[in-house]
């Protein structure tokens, strides 16, 4: 087992490493506040990142998560607010639409037989299209429901929280985990990603496994959306912008190979938390101009990476594997 | 026994076009209950095809297939599955990132309220394997593992599958005989059973040893069905080949000959976790042949010697200097050249075209800038082509479209374009017909003769006694042995492969 | 580049009884946005105020982490620059109870609450447009007109205001209309393509006047319409907004007609409110409006001596 | 080779197609003419807009061919361009900062490549690191500001004309000239298709692997570089915060449409610049429909995916009918 899970203890280690060195410059940052922040904050990412873990596995990329995740901000907002529909059946109608949009995307990837990153992109246009048709600026959802969602959170010991979103990205890092390492669905995930044509021969219904992964995927966009909509409480239609990106960069320095077929769900969460941390250091650095803080960025992920590469190297197992 | 038995699968006038080739053309076969069937023919005959087409793995053209008297038309392997038929293909398409359980249970796993049971997926997989004599770890990826045992793992799969119709191609290509043995002992069970087994092979002793009855297909026609116990040896080759043998005269030993100056001596080399030191040398003009069963480390002497793995302990001396290989390249500069056991892997690069596979290590010894022209180019593949009568319309197919042998055969031009002074072999027969057999072992016999120094790793003992000078033998990963002159015989090979050794084998990584 | 580990100096100038302020700015993406950030910080230095600047690198995502930690760092006011209008009850709620005062630059946002931030210093962007359509009708003296337009970036906030503002302005002549418009997306690259579309898309010489959403727009515009062989300025009249000092020469050159100034001196206004709220609890009014000047090519030289090393 | 026709054709299909929409957009597209020795028209703006992502898109195709990618040529172009700017405003000559800004371009490849080969980090998240902190570079030597300049010799990269051509244009078909000469006239080529289809294989057949790696980024970054100039040359400024922002999903997207798969292997330098010359061919069309900004998106999304339905294997033949009555259209 362990060939497979040193990719993410390396990663691990390199995220506990650097938050300590981030502890010893800024002390504070072991408050339980900074670190139900760190979860809070990201949550829309982490969400995303559970879908794209999915995607990656399987061999495949979903640039689309971002817009999708904008256009359910404003079409919660227009609902809520527009139409008044009470929240909850949004939120359905929102998840729903999500993952008839991601079955879509499968489809076509499947049926058209074109590389997952044109269709994608494809989708994120339209989905970012379909947003600004919507409405072009942003909407404030002032609905009372979303005031007592918000509300809703867990006090950690001393002065943190730990936001109702943030237990929802948990939540789904939970069952996301549950659903690819336990289930069939999840085994095919990784079969599909292995080799899509020896799956086939080994009898595994790829069509429907492709759709199965970008409906997936979709579905937690639409999560995302929903989850950024709380935390703003409102909706816009350029919301998260590039942060599909983010989201990939997440899945693979959290040890998933982009060639599919090998990584884990545990890791994607220390990606997430390890790229919140850089931008945590940097706000409490606070320092930096904008040049400075992209360059930080850029050296934090190197450095983080870099390490990782150097645990794998020098823990690689010899002899005959790979 | 079997003549009395009831059909069980009829397949009637199947087809199959490729472009540029008919693969297969108005074929029959018919298998029944309790037997076990060998379906034979030259390398790109078409068998693979027709099993293709009889597991769904491609459509069929035209014709019908029945089992049980009801027609059936497989549209995936899995639909074939379901109707009882499964088929071991001839490359393993097993799932290297997945574990050796999972491949095994992939699509049919075992579940405990709604997720999979993975504890009794490696326990049943444990078990299943035992019956193979693998005493592996199912929980390990399958990548940890050389072809050999992935075949076993993939044969076992498909016989914990298959209800009705069991498909072996080619599977004892890569399995020494103590696993044939067994594969062979399981194969008479299940036809036992009931089932009906249909078995690919190029080894004829196999045919004979196991088989009921016999088609065969050349030139993607079917040539007729027989007997085995009425079907003489020379008929059946002649049937295959159609025209009689050029007497398979390769497998009477030479006269020893006064060997040539030392070109590669090899002292003490070793790698932690892959092999124990081995001394070996071989001479210009001579063939070391190496023998050994799986897993013995075979394999990894060679990786060592071409430098595809960097040794931790030892030397190699070349014409008398003693030099470091930092990579394939340093050896390929020194005049190696490597065809690897693992055809799909480490052999074709499937994309490219045949010619492109053919000239590949040429034009790396050549550099990017010397680019050899496109008509030298297509001049070397085609005079391969033709000496080692590679199956194709053209040599602008992608390699990955050619069939098992001829891709074995594309990747042995590939070297031998490269008029290497040492030409290691891991496996060079493995999947080659009996007429490509007998032409390939008279080629390397005429490269030694020309004074090529050839490490010859096969499991085909006789062979190996036929061709080689001297014989390393491999066991348990370390040197057991090195026989020459008189003692390489069959029997004195296997006795040295065999013989229990009381020492314990080096840990194993992974 | 000014890095260095200013974490601590938070603590330092807390001690020398100076105000720490933490400022949300949306990022770099225009000459303008640079030159805000370089006027926060020179105008702090002046006053001795310690300056926390954080960049949200265009998210909001990024702009509430960073009011979160400035709130966790304990400073004594807040600047915040907001990339979108709405969204920002819950943690400008945080600021409330954390009683830390917050001033918004440049622009509005959109909330039920008012009394979660002290005041807003900006500037009024559907008057910056009213300003480019009257200055366009006066100058046309009745003449008919077909004016292309140049938008922002769609979605933006500044956009939907700064395109009904000029559409005001020009409400009232009958004779000059917008007849095709297309986003520039506020980059330079961008306004020249856009311009060139038009001039091809438009029969030669119809295109009376060109009114870009900010300055780069128009700079870029500007070349496609010399490249066309046309000359701006005279051919086609050309007006934007923002007053950036490029803008400027091009006016000098008789490149440009008008422009309508966004200074990007909000952060000393605020300052002065935040301190005479610090000191005896003064409450400023909620909306400090910075004019909408209009410039045109008569004092142009001078302006851009005057601007260019602000930028 | 017939493969390669087959897919030339239906790129070409796709161009005329597109090159269609924007006659019935704008009448008159089609026209060129001469004015004091250079030519105007609608396929020269294509040709002149499509320059920069045509470079990327020659840099990216051997890239992607090794299965790898380059998510920096974006940032890549805003640092060359910034250095450019921030030359010739030293007061060196124009020439001068060509040449720096070629050499920041090498040196950035040369940084991604080491990433990619002696790190051995997914080439993903190793060229993500420089698009982030490149673009961070980039402003650092603009200081967020558009660092004009006045050097017409540097301005000239972009609004110069040889041959009646705008200089972009000469500039990105020599660019794709030459790669494709050095990829196919030497055994580059089939190197890198080698190493991106089968590492394993190319390794033990003597391919010299990490110099190629190596190669394909630095040239990828040369590439860029030569957009970033033509990008700060068209403007006469350097706009650090937006010049090539996102271009580097237009390059990839290219290079896909031009049939390469991302899964490496078999690629074609000039089915890329089509694929580069279809996207624009979309822009401009969109830019000129009139339609309001609004739908710019949608139509994208639409036009996209009418290019996969078209390229689908399953449509292969009635597209090949349909394309030959609509060239017929498009050239009466
Ligand atoms: N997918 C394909 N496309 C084109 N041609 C193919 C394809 N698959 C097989 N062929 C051709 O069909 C013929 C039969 O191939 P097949 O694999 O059935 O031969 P075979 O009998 O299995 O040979 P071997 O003993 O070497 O495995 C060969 O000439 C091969 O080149
Ligand atoms: N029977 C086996 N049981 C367990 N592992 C095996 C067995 N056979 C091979 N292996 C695995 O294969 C690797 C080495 O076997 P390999 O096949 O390279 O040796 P070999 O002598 O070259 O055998 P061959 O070339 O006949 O396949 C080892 O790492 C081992 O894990
Ligand atoms: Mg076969
Ligand atoms: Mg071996």
């Amino acid at each position: 087992m362990n060939a497979r899970t040193l990719p993410f203890l390396a990663t691990l280690g390199v995220f506990i490493l650097l938050y300590a060195a981030c502890a010893i410059q800024y002390p504070s940052m072991l408050s339980s506040r900074v670190i139900g922040n760190l979860l809070t904050d990201n949550a829309f990412l982490g969400v995303l990142a559970v879908g794209m873990t999915f995607v990656i596995l399987s061999g495949g990329i979903d640039l689309s998560v971002g817009a999708v995740m904008g256009f359910t901000t404003v079409a919660l907002a227009v609902m809520i607010e527009g139409a008044g529909l009470h929240p909850l059946a949004s939120f359905t109608i929102v998840l729903v639409g999500g993952a008839a949009f991601g079955c879509g995307v499968g489809v076509a990837i499947h049926w058209l037989k074109a590389p997952p990153f044109i269709v994608t992109l494809t989708a994120m246009f339209l989905a970012r299209g379909a947003a600004l048709l919507l409405s072009t600026d942003s909407i404030p959802v002032r609905h009372e429901f979303y005031q007592t969602l918000s509300g809703l959170s867990l006090s950690l010991p001393g002065s943190g929280r730990l936001g109702l979103i943030a237990m929802v990205m948990l939540l789904a890092f939970v069952l996301g985990g549950v659903l690819l390492h336990f289930t069939r669905a999840g085994l095919r995930v990784y079969a599909l990603g292995g080799n899509a044509r020896f799956a086939g021969l080994m009898g595994i219904d790829t069509a429907r496994t492709t759709i199965l992964v970008y409906g997936v995927s979709s579905t937690m966009a639409a999560l995302a959306g929903i989850i950024f909509s709380l935390y703003t409480r409102s909706g816009y239609a350029l919301t998260g912008v590039g942060v599909e990106l983010d989201a990939i960069a997440a899945v693979v320095i959290g040890g998933t190979l982009l060639s599919g077929g090998v990584g884990g769900m545990a890791g994607s969460l220390i990606g997430v938390l390890i790229q919140g941390l850089i931008l945590t250091w940097i706000t409490f650095d606070g320092s930096l101009s904008s040049w400075w803080t992209k360059i930080a960025i850029g050296m934090l992920l190197f450095i983080f990476i870099g390490l990782q590469r150097l645990i794998l190297q020098f823990s690689a197992p010899t002899g005959r594997t790979g | 026994m079997a003549d009395t038995a009831a059909t069980l699968l009829s397949a009637r006038g199947l087809t199959r076009t490729y472009p540029g080739v008919r693969a297969l053309d108005g074929v029959d076969l018919t298998l029944r209950a309790g037997e076990i069937h060998a379906l034979l023919g030259e390398n790109g005959a078409g068998k693979s095809t027709l099993i293709n087409l009889l597991t769904g793995a491609q459509p069929v053209e035209a014709g019908s297939i029945h089992l049980d008297g009801r027609e059936v038309r497989p549209r995936s392997p899995a639909d074939a599955a379901a109707n009882g038929i499964v088929a071991v293909y001839q490359e393993i398409t097993l799932l290297p990132n997945l574990s050796v359980a999972e491949n095994i249970y992939l699509g049919r796993e075992p579940t405990r309220f709604g997720l999979v049971d993975r504890a009794r997926m490696r326990r049943e997989a444990a078990v299943l394997l035992s019956r193979f004599g693998l005493s592996i770890d199912p929980a390990q990826p399958l990548s940890a593992f050389s072809t050999a045992v992935q075949q076993l793992i993939a044969i076992a799969r498909a016989v914990d599958m298959s209800a009705r119709v069991l498909i072996l191609d080619e599977p004892t290509a890569s399995l020494d005989s103590a696993e044939v043995a067994v594969l062979f002992r399981l194969m008479r069970e299940l036809a036992a059973s009931g089932m009906a087994v249909l078995f690919v092979t190029h080894f004829l002793d196999q045919v004979y040893e196991v088989t009921h009855r016999i088609t065969v297909l050349r030139g993607g026609k079917l040539v007729g069905e027989r007997k085995t116990a009425e079907l003489p040896r020379m008929d059946l080759v002649a049937m295959m080949l159609g025209k009689l043998p050029s007497g398979d005269s390769h497998l009477q030993r030479h006269a020893a000959r006064e060997p040539g100056a030392a070109f590669v001596t090899v002292k003490g080399l070793g790698k932690r976790h892959l092999v124990a030191p081995f001394s070996a040398e071989v001479r210009q003009g001579e063939v070391l042949g190496v023998a050994g069963l799986l897993g013995s480390g075979r394999t990894e002497t060679a990786l060592l010697l071409f430098g595809a793995e960097r040794a931790d302990a030892g030397e190699i001396i070349v014409d008398g200097a003693a030099v470091t290989l930092r990579g394939p390249r340093d050896a390929i500069r020194l005049g190696f050249g490597f065809c690897p056991e693992d055809r799909k892997l480490d052999g074709i690069v499937p994309d490219l075209s045949i010619r492109e596979n053919i000239v590949l290590a040429l034009q790396a010894r050549l550099g990017w800038v010397r680019r050899l022209p496109l008509a030298r180019q297509r001049e070397l593949a085609d005079t391969y082509i033709k000496l080692l009568n590679i199956r194709t319309p053209d040599a602008e197919k992608p390699i990955q479209l050619l069939s098992g042998g001829n891709q074995q055969k594309a990747l042995l031009a590939r070297w031998l374009a490269t008029k290497p002074r040492l030409l290691i072999l891991d496996e060079p027969t493995r999947g080659i017909d009996v007429g490509a057999h007998a032409e390939i072992i008279l080629l390397l016999e005429k490269l030694r003769d020309e004074g090529m120094a050839l490490y010859v790793i096969s499991s085909e003992v006789e062979e190996v006694a036929a061709y080689a000078d001297r014989v390393m033998v491999m066991r348990e990963r370390r040197q057991a042995g090195m026989l020459t002159g008189g003692d390489v015989t069959p029997s004195a090979i296997i006795d040295a492969i065999v013989t229990p050794v009381d020492m314990p084998p080096p840990g194993r990584a992974a | 580049g000014d890095k260095g580990g200013a974490g601590k100096a938070a603590d330092a100038g807390k001690a020398a009884g100076a105000l720490t302020i933490g400022f949300s700015q949306i990022g770099s993406e225009s000459g303008w946005r640079a030159a805000e950030t370089k006027l926060a910080k020179l105008e702090a230095e002046k006053r001795g105020i310690n300056l926390k600047v954080s960049d949200a690198q265009q998210q909001q995502a990024n702009q509430i982490k960073a009011i979160r930690s400035f709130i966790a760092q304990g400073v004594d006011a807040i600047l915040l620059a907001p990339v979108i209008s709405s969204g920002w009850d819950e943690v400008l709620g945080e600021a409330k109870a954390a009683n830390i005062p917050v001033v918004l630059l440049d622009r509005q946002i959109d909330t039920a609450d008012p009394s979660l931030y002290l005041s807003a210093v900006t500037s009024d962007t559907v008057e910056e447009g009213r300003v480019a359509g009257r200055w366009l009708v006066s100058t046309l003296a009745g003449r008919d007109c077909r004016v292309v337009e140049i938008q922002g970036t769609i979605g933006a906030s500044l956009v939907a205001n700064r395109k009904k503002g000029f559409e005001e302005g020009i409400s009232t002549a009958a004779n000059v209309q917008i007849v095709r418009t297309q986003s520039g997306e506020f980059t330079r690259a961008k306004g020249k393509e856009v311009m060139e579309g038009f001039i091809k898309a438009e029969a030669p010489g119809t295109i009376c006047a060109v009114y870009a959403h900010n300055d780069d727009m128009m700079i870029g515009a500007i070349q496609a319409m010399k490249e066309a062989g046309l000359k701006p300025g005279s051919d086609i009249l050309a007006v934007s907004i923002d007053a950036v000092p490029d803008i400027f020469k091009a006016m000098a050159d008789g490149d440009a007609n008008a422009t309508v100034e966004l200074t990007p001196d909000m952060a000393s206004r605020a300052y002065d409110l935040l301190a005479a709220y610090k000191k005896d609890g003064t409450q400023p009014p909620k909306w400090v409006q910075t004019p909408s000047t209009l410039y045109l090519p008569d004092t142009a030289a001078a302006e851009y001596e005057r601007r260019k090393d602000l930028y | 080779m017939s493969g390669w026709f087959m897919e030339a054709r239906s790129r070409l299909s796709l161009l005329a197609l597109v090159l269609l929409a924007n006659v019935l957009v704008a009448p008159g597209f089609l026209e060129l003419r001469l004015v004091d020795g250079r030519l105007f028209g609608g396929i020269i703006d294509i040709l002149n807009r499509g320059a920069p992502v045509m470079l990327l898109a020659v840099g990216m195709a051997p890239v992607i061919a090794t299965r790898g990618i380059d998510l920096s040529v974006g940032a890549v172009m805003a640092i060359a361009g910034a250095v450019a700017a921030a030359t010739v405003n030293a007061g060196h000559a124009w020439p001068v900062a060509v040449i720096a800004a070629l050499g920041t371009g090498l040196a950035c490849g040369l940084w991604n490549g080491i990433l990619v080969t002696i790190f051995r980090m997914q080439p993903i998240v190793a060229t993500l690191i420089l698009m982030v902190a490149g673009r961070g570079i980039a402003q650092m030597i603009t200081e967020g500001r558009v660092l004009t300049f006045t050097d017409d010799g540097l301005a000239g990269v972009s609004s110069a004309s040889l041959l009646g051509l705008p200089l972009p244009v000469l500039i990105a078909l020599a660019a794709a000239i030459v790669t494709g000469l050095l990829v196919r006239a030497t055994a580059l080529g089939l190197f890198v298709e080698a190493v991106g289809t089968s590492p394993r294989a190319a390794r033990l057949a003597g391919v010299p692997a990490p110099g190629i790696l190596i190669g394909v980024y630095v040239w990828s970054g040369l590439m860029a570089a030569l957009a970033g100039l033509i990008a700060a040359a068209d403007i006469r400024g350097a706009d650090a915060n937006n010049a090539g922002l996102w271009l580097e999903l237009d390059a990839i997207l290219a290079v896909v449409i031009g049939g390469t798969s991302l899964y490496g292997g078999r690629f074609s330098i000039g089915l890329s610049v089509l694929g580069a010359l279809i996207l624009q061919g979309m822009r401009t069309c969109i830019l000129r429909s009139g339609l309001p900004p609004e739908l710019n998106l949608l139509l994208m999304a639409l036009v996209i995916a009418l290019v996969l339905v078209v390229q689908s294997p399953a449509c292969q033949p009635a597209i090949a009918r349909l394309t030959a009555r609509l060239t017929r259209k498009g050239t009466a």
